[in-house]
């Protein structure tokens, strides 16, 4: 088995989760409509006082997120054990880990765009201004959503196979999510604002850290976690 | 009240949550422990003493 | 379909824990706490209030060596697949849990008076706070999955995984926040307070290994009449 | 999964596990400015939240209970802050104490607090013979409101 076919496979699974999702949209529209939502309840919950909603904006954007995103994970495993896909693919002979990374593929495309939406439906809805530093909130949005994806990837692996996995994906998940939350919240904040503690850049290797380490740690863990 | 009479309330408050809670989980244990021992030496005997 | 070979747990009988263990360990945290309430002065800011570092420090210690234990004996499931080992993390998750608890519990009611809150979110609470619902999820995450080897595989994955995260919580809720004092060690402590410490935390460590002990013998027990109840069906038909 | 990976794995997890608690991250963070930082910046620093670090400067507590006003000067040595905050302070509160305070610097120059942290030392002391620490706490909350 060569890295080559490694990675065919990953592109493979990848490619036919998105037509899928292409094919059907129901999936997509519904989970970005649902963050939108959020996103809107969480406006109305915070008051009308403009100043107070600009403060909470960042937060009230990574929640939307989080809440939907587990909605996505869950989803792109489900759909293979229903149709009973999955068995074939654990048959295939060869490393396990381009199923890992097929699904991440598909599932980072997935929330990626969804994030696009809810930070375009935020900035509008809460009167956010983009500052001049916007490269820079793209880069802490993006590594936010790595690491989101990293870990609610791996534990819906789990998750979508137990029972309850409408509880069980976020319990697992959330606690493990609290450092890519307060580092994205706190570096978006800082980017929006004057950044007058120069702490930005701090949480931006913060999130590469984080993202690097899990990575290579959920990659490690798959194997295990699949054949079960 | 004083600062340091409400002060001694709260380390007796502290004492006694550690209490009951760490002698409340040891009631626990005790307890499934035996209920888990009396099955499983009922099995094993009804196997005839001989472990699986 | 879990795998039933001859060298499983169920080979070698459960152990016995010693109940001599659990007298000596909670002798011990009563001497210790007699000693230290009696022999230590009130702290020149907080009062009596210190007192309550004598349960509540150890506890935190107590909390962060049982998540220890998961990770050590998640990790040597991962590489040897020997079931014990899943149970013993799995007795470890849930004593550490209950003394996670008590440490939150215990930090409020020493927060209250002498930060005149219940709770700010400082580092320390913070990511002790984080590291309970870690707790919850593996202990969640063994409830609802029913066959024994996955359950086994995945909460060893979750237990690896979350224990690498939790000096990473760490460093960022106290980036985000910082309040709680550093940490305490025998060269800011007065003389008068570190052995009253070390005793109450040489008590509640024997606990804690009584309280892993008995947890892990329960543990063995379940799957050994698990495996009776298996096998008497196989041979039933 | 070849060994090899496990043990690749391995290393770069190590690797940034030792990047991440010693290599030097933590400087480039802070966690307060002190007045004289938070001066300097002019302007800018004006009506922004940020948090301030400092000494209280002693003899310049005042505390009203009935209003629970409490003003005190944040010093850092070379520059102080005059600090306007509501609520009664915390016990560990007093002369010389170091203060965190979260907030805004008003066009004024009087720092509006929104939160007062003290920042209790790591050490524990019993008092010096002939000191005693309930007293010490009086004094400062009659002195205060005076």
């Amino acid at each position: 088995m060569s890295l080559r076919d490694d990675w065919r496979r990953t592109r493979a699974i990848a490619m036919k989760d998105l037509t899928t999702e292409i094919r059907a949209k129901a999936g997509f529209n519904g989970v970005a409509s649902l963050a939108v939502t959020i996103l809107i309840l969480l406006g109305l919950a915070l008051g009308p006082d403009a100043a107070a909603l600009r403060n909470a904006a960042v937060g009230a954007v990574w929640l939307a997120t989080l809440f939907s995103g587990v909605l996505a994970f869950n989803r792109s495993f489900q759909v293979e054990l229903e149709s009973g896909a999955l068995e074939p693919l654990l048959l295939y002979p060869g490393p396990r880990w381009p199923i890992f990374a097929g699904k991440l593929l598909g599932n980072l495309i997935f929330v990626g765009l969804m994030v696009l939406i809810v930070m375009l439906v935020g900035i509008v809805l809460f009167g956010i201004t983009v500052p001049d530093t916007w490269p820079e909130l793209l880069a802490v949005v993006a590594l936010g959503v790595v690491g989101l994806v990293v870990l609610g990837t791996f534990y819906a692996s789990m998750s979508s196979r137990s029972r309850a996995r409408e509880v069980l994906l976020p319990l697992l998940l959330f606690p493990m999510l609290v450092p890519v939350l307060l580092a994205a919240t706190t570096a978006s904040k800082a980017l929006l604002g004057a950044d007058l503690m120069h702490e930005a850049g701090a949480w931006i290797r913060l999130l590469i850290g984080f993202d690097t380490l899990f990575l290579v740690a959920t990659f490690l863990a798959f194997e295990h976690v699949i054949e079960a | 009240m004083n600062v340091f009479e409400m002060d001694r309330n709260f380390v007796i408050a502290a004492y006694s949550v550690m209490w009951v809670v760490v002698l409340g989980y040891l009631v626990r244990l005790i307890r499934k422990g035996s209920r888990a021992r009396t099955d499983y030496d009922g099995m094993v005997g009804a196997n005839g003493g001989e472990k699986p | 379909m879990p795998d039933i070979s001859s060298d499983r747990s169920a080979a070698t009988p459960p152990p016995r824990t010693s109940v001599w263990l659990g007298f000596v360990a909670f002798a011990a945290v009563i001497f210790a706490q007699t000693f230290s309430i009696l022999t230590s002065p009130a702290d020149r800011d907080m009062g009596h209030l210190q007192k309550i570092m004598y349960v509540h420090v150890p506890a935190a210690w107590m909390t962060f060596l049982a998540f220890l234990v998961v990770f050590v004996y998640s990790m040597r499931y991962l590489w040897k697949q020997n079931e014990n080992d899943d149970l013993l993390a799995a007795s470890a998750a849930e004593v550490g849990a209950v003394f996670n608890g008590l440490t939150l519990m215990l930090g409020m009611i020493w927060g209250r008076p002498a930060w005149g809150v219940w709770w700010v979110w400082d580092a320390r609470l913070t990511s002790t706070l984080v590291l309970f619902l870690i707790f919850v999820g593996y202990l969640a995450l063994r409830a609802f999955v029913d066959d024994s080897v996955q359950r086994a595989k995945w909460s060893a994955a979750v237990g690896a995984i979350g224990a690498i995260n939790v000096p990473i919580v760490y460093m960022s809720v106290k980036w985000w926040r910082t309040l709680h004092q550093p940490q305490s060690s025998p060269g800011t402590l007065d003389p008068a307070y570190t052995l009253g410490l070390r005793l109450n935390a040489i008590a509640l460590l024997l606990v804690l290994i009584y309280f892993i002990r008995k947890r892990y013998e329960i543990a063995r027990l379940e799957r050994a009449i698990e495996d009776f109840a298996q096998a008497a069906a196989m041979g039933g038909k | 999964m070849k060994k090899s990976w496990i043990i690749a794995g391995a290393a770069i997890i190590v690797a940034v596990f030792g990047w991440l608690m010693f290599g030097g991250l933590q400087k480039n963070v802070v966690f307060f400015l002190t007045p004289k930082e938070l001066l300097a910046k002019g302007p800018e620093g004006v009506n922004v939240p940020v948090r301030l670090g400092g000494q209280v400067k002693p003899g310049s507590t005042k505390w009203d209970a009935k209003t629970l006003d409490l003003r005190f000067i944040v010093t850092d040595g070379v520059k102080e802050m005059p600090v306007k905050s509501t609520g009664a302070p915390p016990q560990m509160f007093r002369d010389g104490m170091g203060v965190v305070v979260e907030g805004k610097a008003g066009t004024d120059g009087v720092f509006q607090a929104t939160n007062l942290m003290v920042k209790h030392s790591n050490e524990y002391r019993a008092p010096k013979p002939g000191q005693n620490a309930q007293e010490m706490y009086k004094t400062l909350i009659t002195n205060s409101s005076k």
